[in-house]
This record gives structure tokens, C-alpha cells and sequence, in this order.
């Protein structure tokens, strides 16, 4: 039998606009217009042209060329944060929610006690241990993310180690690692695939409210949040200046929210 | 004739190619009746029930036919019209009592709900009719049920509650999809009697929907036999069973172990 | 009573232990306190006394004893940098900071549960489907960009509010209150997407169940199913999300306030970061972290008022 | 007399959650199983069968009593179809896992007894390849026993294995069994509430009630004279329904 699908346009939408992201953070590690930091006297506030597409800002620095490095430096903090998160989240969940006990206990309540901070606020004080700079933003993230994801995956341990299936892999005689990481592990990917992508546009949005702060990415790195608080002075002169790294970001996390809902869909 | 239901066909269209479930079903049922609808799964025989009561209603779902209760075709009516019927001349209960209920209201609210809807009952007379009913179904202490939630009490009795509030209006019919699967083997056989000793006192026709032929058997009074959709056989219960015409029928019955004592 | 009991124990151990661990985590990490304050060209025995003076040579736990009842008693040290008591730094601060939280917080609960009943009602049709579109935008919108956006359009196009223009609640409370309008607007807005959303979801799943199909047997109509049997259920969830939201939004308003120029706690956080004024950041941390946990403690209650199987 | 293949002592299990009552579960089971006989295990929800075989399994840590079992590796086959197979493994896949554990297999070995089963439990070849969403009741069934005789077990235990089946699937897994049982020569210790299916599948039965045997032996005997009032209520059940 065949099931009518009606297409899928969050997918594709999001396909699109993530790939055009991509796409812009990837040329720009082999090619970028302009020398992102290259100050220019003479083209200061100059408008959109075809020589500078998105004008450029009061040092005369190319901001499209400065979107895309920025575009890249986002990238890659949320995707460092989302590794972190991701990799101690999958072995905290899954040893708590396998095993449970006393251990479990100690190590939710702790988790809990972190997950019920802003993870933005948390970041903010490892940040004011560590210092700023885009390693440190990436860490300090990466933990802040660590509680959200083990939680997610404690609860599918917890189960999934209820089900037969599991109790059928025991009697076969697998050990327990076997079982949380060859049996159970791959059940958990579709709940997992979801928050991922949740927690990258969280990642997004913390790092840009970061660099917008001044705390995160540190110059001479360009970064599209500390663009917008740079950009905020020239506002009513010169708004295309916050205009463009806004859109950049919004269309960033829009596209991977349709993305994740489109995915979500599918898998219906 | 109390209910009669002719050329019901009920189809899906949420596919590419719509789905029929049910095809051309027929039934008659008179006052103070027991019809049995027999089938395994797939067989359409909660989609026709469901159809019966009033609760398909999805957009993608095409139903013909008709429904014909006290002369009026349910299928057609308007739906406040359908409304003013449901739960006052026909009501419904289902398979698992648990998620049945809803689980944030109290028992006394869920059972004399109907009362509410349908009538201009006070508070202290409501109160008074959901305890007599809690009283029929054979709660004990009905006063301290009325104030409980429905995880606080136990399968059986959650069931009779649902009984409970299907009943408090005394239709004139109570639809019964599975009522007792999720039971244990005790408290199946103490909702079968209760459901004929409602059945014999307050003369409610009952549909009775069950995968269990050995159920049906000693409960309904006739019995439709259905598979994929389809009626392959109806009649007098001692007939199916004694004089099977279909081999589907036949099979059903044979995969019953016997009990030789 | 036990539970309320119960949980109040343990959200008194959970304060405990978060006051306890940033307590570690700025007396171990940063380096010596006595040092920063001195500088690296102080003489050895300067530095010793000023440990000493300090209290750093006590052990960790002591150390924290006293400055955890310090806390609690009003003595939450002294700024590096102002050389005046944080107490004083924070309390006239404390009200700029709630009234942002509170207010945006009403927003979101005004707009969003109505708007999140009317999407779930309306489910697959043409305002449904809009309202999904507006929140995924909206959602993807970053509050300090839609603070920009709004003192762009607000402010300087149609001349509602002078940006930067922060009128202290000391100097005339309707004016500021008129000022922070504004900003709540930019902090609510994503709020307001994601709660439609979850509620939206959370009904949904509600009328997949089975009481939903038993109520409709008993001839209830659309709002009476609704209002009378869906909504309670699937507020729990909502519940939780508002709580986590309570919290976002005061952690939040650090950003928003830079975006406005408003000088509450936020303000003051960030410049003690930059500044490295420890016992500034760690008491504001610590409030906020009391306020977080406090909140989490109001949704279980109010939990078991929604929920009878949570008692 | 042929040799016992379980033996059950003075079996008490005891279950604690935190901050209720320790609570006594199974209390005093004694009894013994046969080499070759199917065993039927009969109680309702909350009878402590499901915790006596835990405890049989070893899955049980606070427990009195002995338990000796002359058979290696008990295998299990579960009531709900749905939930004991991996439902992100490939049937053959699966399969495998067993041998795979145990070790001491090539490639073409496991695959090879792999096949072999899936004939002897009547499934095609071509369900190698799928997985589980796309099999019926009937059929992840008939996998799940499968797998349960991988290892070629002499005990095999049966958790309510047809109830959650449609009639004519329930006698089609009740014949399999049987002749699966004269082939291999297993011992099933096979747990119902049905005593209709307990009827037709066992030769001896355990009544248990409230963590309780209450009455156990020959089928025949224990249906035609029932001597527990709580037996008796059961077949009351059975036969006037």
C-alpha cells in the first residue's frame, strides 16, 4: 500500500536554508570576499553595493565577508558544545539509567541542581573562571549542556531497560556494556537526534548572547552576536550593519528547527 | 426494532487509495437485547461500534449507510442532535479502564458527568443518583469512591466505574468494546454477570464486542462474526456455535482449547 | 503535608549544595584572592597577613560555614573593585531585574495559553498553520536581536520610547514601568512561540486518549471535552516549561539588559565578570540559583495540585 | 522416574522500594520440575508469578531458599511480542547475537543455524533481512522463540506466550511449541492465566495465589477435583463464562 505524502516542507525548507549556512561557513575557510579584518578608511558606512553586497561597517571592514567568518566561528562553538554535550550526556545517562542505585541517586540530584540553571548563566561563570575566548565559550557551553542530554538519555535507559528485549539480551548471556551499548544505545538515536538539534540552536543562540556580551568570541575572531552589539551604536544611521548578522543567525536556527521538525515528521 | 444498521461502510482516506474497514454492515438490535460482534483483530468490529456511538468523526473518514436509532439516522443528524443521544440513550465502554478515565477527576465527577449534560439535576440530587449507581455496579462504600482519583483504585473497579457512568442515565444502549480483556480471569467473569444483571433489570440492550467467542457464548443472546471487514455469518448463538456455516467460523471455535471436565 | 515537607527538605539541601559548589568553584579556581587584591609586586609577609585578615588559611569547609551564614545574615562580603558591600550593589538593583522577570513572565502566560488553546482547537487549518510559521520565525529570533529590532522600530522610528533613556523606578515608577515595556516584549516574544508550541503539542497528544473519546460518548461538545477534561492534563507538562522559562528569563535578562541599557543585576554581573570581582559574581550566582531553585519548588507543588496521581 | 530438571525449596522473595514496607512476595514455594514435562504456572496480576521466575532467572537479589537448576542457560519467550525484540535489529541479526556471545562461530556458521531455526519455528528465509515492525504478532512470536533456542536450552520458559495473540494465532504458537518440545526435547515451565491454554499445553500445574502455591499437580486432576477455593473460582470462571 501506498501512503500519500504530502512533501514535507519543513524538511526541504530547512535542508535548504542549513545548507546555505553550511555552505557559507565552508567557503569561507578557503575564500571570503575581503580580508574580513582588513580596515578600509575610505569605504567607512559605505552602503550595499556590488562590491561590498552588505556594506560595510565604521572601520570599512567588508561585513558580508565578516558574516561568513562569523557565520563559521558559530558554527564551530555549537557544534564543539553539542559534541560535549552530547558525548558525556550519552555516558552519564546511560551508566545512571542502566545501573540506578545509589549512584544514579547522587548523580541526578547534582545533574538537576546544574540543569535547573539557565545553562546561559552557567556558562557565564565558568566563563568568568576560565576566561573568555572561543575554546573556553565552547567548554563552558559544553558543560552547560552536559545535564539536558544525560537527562534525556537516563530516561530512555530507564526504558528501554525494562523491556524484554533487554531481559532476552541478558539470558543470552551479554554483559552489561554489550547491553547499553550494542542493544539499547541505538534505540535512543531518534529521541537523541531530536535534542541534538535542539540543543545546537540552543548552542547558537547561547554563543551569539555570549559574543554579543562581549564574552564570547574574542576579536580578532569575527562573530555575528559581537557584530550585532558593535552594530547597535550605528542603528538608526547605519542599520544594515545589525541587520545582516541578525538575519544570518535567525535564519541559522530557523533552518534547523525546520529541520529537526521536518526529520521528526518523517520518522512518523 | 430498537437500533438498525444497514449498509455500513466505513472507509479511510487518509492513504493514497482509500482503505474500506467495514464493509456493507448489518445489524438489528432489539430492547433488552445482547448482540455479540465476534473477530479477531482488524476484523472492523470496534470501527462499527465506534461508528454506532457516534465517536468517528475524523475528517479523513468516509461513512455510508445508515444508523437508524428511534427512527433517526445518527449518521446524518446534526451533530448537537447526535450529542443530545450520546450518553443519555446510548453509551459506551471500552477496553482499558485505566487510561479510559480521565486521570485528574475524581470518580463522582466522571460518572455523574452525563447527568450534568443532559439533565438540570441539582448538585445534592446528582449526588444521590451517582451513588445509586455506584450502589448497582456493586461498589463497595460508594461514598468514599465518589471521592477518589482513578489511580486509586483497582482494574475491576475502575471498570465498574466506567460502568457506573455509562449507565447512570439508563440508556436504552450500552456498547461494550472488550470490556474485560484487560481483566484478570475473576473479576471478567464478575463484569459479565453484572453486565446481565443490568441487562435483566434495567432492560439495556447491550453490544457486546469481543475477540473471546467462550465470552460471547454465555452472554449474548446473538452473535455477527466478522473478519476483515466483513459479516461472514450471524444468527442465534446456539446455532454459530452448534452449526458453524463458515469454516472461519469453525476455526475460531476449534482454536478455543476445549476443557473437558 | 509529607510531601510538602519532603520536598522543602530537599529543596533546602539542593541550595545547600549549589551556594556550596560555586563556593568551591570561586575559591579554588580564580587563584589567590589576597594576591589579586595586591597585586604580583606585594611583599610575602604583606600577603600572608592579608590571608590571614581574610580568612584564606581556614580550611575550605569552615571558610564556607562562615560565609554561608554571612550570606543568609546580610554579610555577603565586600567588592573588589567599589570597595562597598555587595549587599548594597545588589539590593537596589534587585527590583529593576524582578519587575523584568515578572512582567515579561505575564506577558508570555497572558498570550501564549490562550493562543497555544486556539492553535490545538483549530488544529490543520489555515490559522493553525500560520500561527506554526510566526512561531518557528519567531523562535529563531535571538531576544538581544529582537531588542534591536524593537528600539529600531519603537524607539526611533515611531518615537515611543527614548532608547537608553532608563528612568529609575526610584525617580517615577510609571515612567519606568512605560520604559520597560520594551524590553519585556524582546525577552517574551521567543517565550511566547515555544509555549504555544509545547501546550499546542501537549493538547494534541491529549486528544489521542482514550478519556478524550470517553467523554465525547458521554455527549460532550468540543469545549466542553476541551475546557473540561484535556486542558487540566495537558497543562503538566506547561507547568514544568513555564518554571524552566521563569528561570530563563531572569538568567536572560543579563542580555536584554545590555540591548536596553537598563542597569539592573545583570549589569552589575556582567562588569564584575570583566572586572573579576569575585564575591559580587558569586552572590548574585548564588540569588540566582536560590531563585531557580525556589521556582522549581513552587512547580511541584503546584504539581500536586494539578495532578492527584503526583500525591 | 525421570530426572528433575528444577528443584524449588522453601522459596521466599522479599521487595522493598524506598521508604514503603519491605514487602514478602513469593512465600514458601517448593516444588519440582520434570525433565521433558511442560509445567504450567497459573495466578492472576499480583500473584508473584512474574517474580518467581525473575527469582528462578537470577534476577532476584533478596531472596531465602534454594533453587537448583540441572539445565545451562534457561532461555525465555515474553508475553508482549512487541517489546521483546530489538526493534533496531535486523531479524537475522538478532538471531546471531547468541552465538555471538558465546563464541567460538564463523560468519557462515551462525548464519547457516541462523536459517536453520527460522525453518524450524516455520518462517521463510526472507525475514532474515527485516525488522521486527515489519512482522505480525504471529510471526515476531514465532522469532522470539526462535532466538530463545539458539542456544539450544534444555529449560525454556514461557511467559503468557499466546495471550497477547488472536485466537487462531494462539493455536498455530500452541501446536509450535508442542512440537518443538518433542523435538528438541525441552522441559517449559509455561506461565498463564488461561486455563483453557493450560488445559491443552501442560501436563502438570502450579495454582498460585497471593505469592502462595496453593495447589499443584496433574492437569486432569487438579481441573476435575479441585481442592483450593481458589482454584475452584478460576475453573468457576472459566466454565460459567
Amino acid at each position: 500500500m501506498t501512503i500519500k505524502k504530502k512533501p514535507n516542507y519543513n524538511f526541504i525548507i530547512g535542508s535548504i536554508l542549513t545548507g546555505l549556512i553550511v555552505a557559507l561557513a565552508l567557503v569561507s575557510l578557503v575564500y571570503t570576499p575581503y580580508d574580513p579584518d582588513a580596515m578600509d578608511a575610505a569605504n567607512k558606512f559605505a552602503g550595499i553595493s556590488l562590491k561590498h553586497p552588505m556594506g560595510c561597517d565604521n572601520f570599512g571592514r567588508d561585513i558580508f565577508s565578516r558574516v561568513m567568518e562569523g557565520t563559521k566561528n558559530t558554527l564551530f562553538v555549537a557544534l564543539g558544545t553539542v559534541a560535549i554535550g552530547t558525548v558525556f550526556g550519552i555516558l552519564l545517562g546511560a551508566f545512571t539509567g542502566y545501573f540506578g542505585g545509589i549512584l544514579d541517586e547522587i548523580l541526578m540530584r547534582i545533574n538537576d541542581a546544574i540543569f535547573a540553571f539557565p545553562s546561559i548563566l552557567l556558562a557565564l561563570v565558568i566563563v568568568s573562571l576560565l576566561g573568555s575566548g572561543k575554546y573556553n565559550v565552547m567548554i563552558a557551553l559544553g558543560i552547560a549542556f552536559i545535564p539536558s542530554f544525560a537527562r534525556i538519555v537516563r530516561a530512555e535507559f530507564l526504558k528501554n531497560r525494562e523491556l524484554d528485549y533487554v531481559k532476552s539480551a541478558r539470558l543470552m548471556g551479554a554483559g552489561s556494556l554489550r547491553i547499553m551499548f550494542v542493544h539499547i544505545l541505538p534505540n535512543t538515536f531518534s529521541v537523541l537526534a531530536s535534542s541534538v538539534m535542539i540543543g545546537f540552536n540552543n548552542a547558537v543562540l547561547a554563543e551569539a548572547g555570549m559574543s554579543f556580551l562581549g564574552i564570547g568570541v574574542q576579536p580578532p575572531d569575527a562573530s555575528l552576536g559581537r557584530m550585532l552589539s558593535e552594530a547597535q551604536t550605528y542603528l538608526f544611521s547605519t542599520p544594515s550593519y545589525a541587520f545582516f548578522p541578525g538575519l544570518v543567525i535567525i535564519l541559522m536556527v530557523l533552518g534547523f528547527s525546520l529541520l529537526s521538525e521536518g526529520i521528526s515528521q518523517k520518522s512518523v | 426494532m430498537l437500533l438498525e444498521v444497514k449498509d455500513l461502510n466505513i472507509e479511510f482516506h487518509d492513504h493514497l487509495t482509500p482503505e474500506t474497514v467495514v464493509y456493507d454492515f448489518n445489524l438489528s438490535l432489539k430492547e433488552g437485547e445482547i448482540v455479540g460482534i465476534v473477530g479477531e483483530s482488524g476484523s472492523g468490529k470496534t470501527m462499527s461500534a465506534l461508528a454506532i456511538a457516534g465517536l468517528l468523526n475524523r475528517k479523513d473518514m468516509k461513512k455510508s449507510g445508515e444508523i437508524l436509532f428511534d427512527g433517526k439516522d445518527l449518521l446524518t443528524c446534526k451533530r448537537s442532535e447526535l450529542r443530545s443521544y450520546q450518553g443519555n440513550d446510548i453509551s459506551m465502554i471500552f477496553q482499558e479502564p485505566m487510561t479510559s478515565l480521565n486521570p485528574v477527576k475524581k470518580i463522582g465527577a466522571q460518572v455523574e458527568e452525563s447527568l450534568k449534560i443532559h439533565t438540570n439535576l441539582t448538585k445534592e440530587e446528582r449526588y444521590q443518583k451517582a451513588i445509586s449507581i455506584l450502589n448497582d455496579v456493586e461498589i463497595k462504600d460508594p461514598e468514599s469512591v465518589y471521592h477518589k482519583y482513578p489511580h486509586q483504585l483497582s482494574g475491576g473497579m475502575r471498570q465498574r466505574v466506567m460502568i457506573a457512568s455509562a449507565m447512570i442515565l439508563e440508556p436504552k444502549i450500552l456498547i461494550a468494546d472488550e470490556p474485560t480483556t484487560a481483566l484478570d480471569v475473576t473479576i471478567q467473569a464478575q463484569i459479565i454477570k453484572l453486565l446481565k444483571k443490568l441487562n435483566k433489570q434495567k432492560k439495556t440492550s447491550i453490544l457486546f464486542i469481543s475477540h473471546d467467542l467462550s465470552l460471547v457464548r454465555t452472554l449474548c443472546h446473538r452473535a455477527i462474526v466478522m473478519k476483515q471487514g466483513y459479516i461472514l455469518e450471524e444468527g442465534n448463538i446456539e446455532e454459530i456455535f452448534e452449526h458453524p456455516k463458515e469454516a472461519y467460523t469453525k476455526q475460531l471455535i476449534e482454536a478455543i482449547p476445549a476443557l473437558e471436565l | 503535608m509529607r510531601y510538602i515537607g519532603k520536598k522543602f527538605v530537599t529543596m533546602l539541601i539542593t541550595i545547600l549544595l549549589v551556594s556550596f559548589f560555586v563556593f568551591v568553584a570561586f575559591a579554588v579556581i580564580p587563584g589567590d584572592p589576597a594576591l589579586s587584591k595586591l597585586g604580583t609586586e606585594a611583599t610575602y609577609e604583606k600577603l600572608e597577613a592579608l590571608r590571614e585578615e581574610m580568612g584564606l588559611n581556614e580550611p575550605l569547609l569552615k571558610r564556607y560555614g562562615t560565609w554561608i551564614v554571612g550570606f543568609f545574615t546580610g554579610d555577603m562580603g565586600t567588592s573588589y573593585s567599589y570597595d562597598m558591600p555587595v549587599k548594597d550593589m545588589i539590593l537596589d538593583k534587585l527590583p529593576i531585574t524582578i519587575t523584568l522577570t515578572v512582567m515579561s513572565f505575564l506577558m508570555i502566560v497572558a498570550v501564549s495559553i490562550p493562543l497555544g488553546i486556539y492553535t490545538a482547537k483549530h488544529q490543520g487549518k489555515a490559522a493553525d498553520k500560520t500561527i506554526f510559521v510566526l512561531n518557528q520565525i519567531v523562535m529563531a529570533i535571538p531576544p538581544f536581536f529582537s531588542g534591536i529590532l524593537i528600539t529600531l522600530l519603537f524607539g526611533l522610528v515611531f518615537k515611543l520610547f527614548t532608547p537608553g533613556g532608563f528612568v529609575s523606578y526610584t525617580k517615577s515608577i510609571p515612567d519606568f514601568l512605560a520604559y520597560m515595556v520594551f524590553p519585556c516584549i524582546a525577552v517574551a516574544l521567543p517565550k511566547i512561540a515555544m509555549t504555544v508550541k509545547l501546550l499546542r503539542t501537549s493538547l494534541v497528544d491529549e486528544s489521542k486518549k482514550d478519556y478524550v473519546r470517553t467523554a465525547y460518548s458521554k455527549g460532550n461538545d468540543k469545549n466542553g471535552v476541551f475546557f473540561g477534561h484535556m486542558l487540566k492534563n495537558a497543562m503538566i507538562p506547561v507547568i514544568t516549561f513555564l518554571g524552566m522559562i521563569l528561570a530563563d528569563i531572569a538568567a536572560g535578562s543579563i542580555i536584554i539588559e545590555q540591548v536596553f541599557n537598563i542597569p539592573g543585576l545583570g549589569r552589575i554581573l556582567l562588569t564584575s565578570i570583566s572586572n573579576r570581582d569575585y564575591p559580587v559574581v558569586q552572590a548574585i550566582i548564588v540569588w540566582l540559583g536560590i531563585f531557580v531553585i525556589v521556582i522549581n519548588f513552587c512547580v511541584d507543588l503546584l504539581y500536586k495540585v494539578v495532578d492527584p496521581r503526583m500525591r | 522416574m525421570s530426572d528433575v530438571i528444577l528443584e524449588v525449596n522453601q522459596l521466599n522473595t522479599y521487595y522493598k522500594e524506598r521508604g514503603e514496607k519491605k514487602k514478602h512476595v513469593c512465600k514458601n514455594i517448593t516444588f519440582q520440575m520434570e525433565q521433558g514435562e511442560i509445567l504450567g504456572l497459573v495466578g492472576e496480576s499480583g500473584s508473584g508469578k512474574t517474580t518467581l521466575v525473575k527469582a528462578l532467572l537470577g534476577m532476584v537479589k533478596d531472596k531465602e531458599g534454594a533453587i537448583k537448576l540441572n539445565a545451562k542457560m534457561p532461555q525465555m519467550i515474553f508475553q508482549d511480542p512487541y517489546s521483546s525484540l530489538n526493534p533496531s535489529k535486523k531479524i537475522g541479526w538478532l538471531l546471531q547475537e547468541p552465538l555471538r556471545i558465546k563464541g567460538g562461530f564463523t560468519k557462515e556458521e551462525r548464519e547457516k543455524k541462523a536459517y536453520e531455526m527460522l525453518k524450524k519455528v516455520g518462517l521463510n528465509d526472507n525475514i532474515f533481512n527485516h525488522y521486527p515492525r515489519q512482522l505480525s504478532g504471529g510471526q515476531r512470536q514465532r522469532v522470539s522463540i526462535a532466538l530463545a533456542l539458539m542456544l539450544e536450552p534444555e529449560l525454556l520458559i514461557a511467559d503468557e506466550p499466546v495471550s497477547a495473540l488472536d485466537v487462531t494465532i494462539q493455536a498455530q504458537i500452541m501446536d509450535l511449541l508442542l512440537k518443538l518440545k518433542e523435538e528438541m526435547g525441552l522441559s517449559i515451565l509455561f506461565i498463564s492465566h488461561d486455563l483453557r491454554v493450560v488445559y491443552k499445553m501442560c501436563d502438570r500445574v502450579l495454582i498460585m495465589e497471593d505469592g502462595e502455591i496453593v495447589e499443584q499437580g496433574k492437569v486432569e486432576e487438579v481441573y476435575k477435583n479441585p481442592a483450593h477455593p481458589y482454584t475452584k473460582m478460576l475453573l468457576e470462571a472459566v466454565t460459567t463464562v
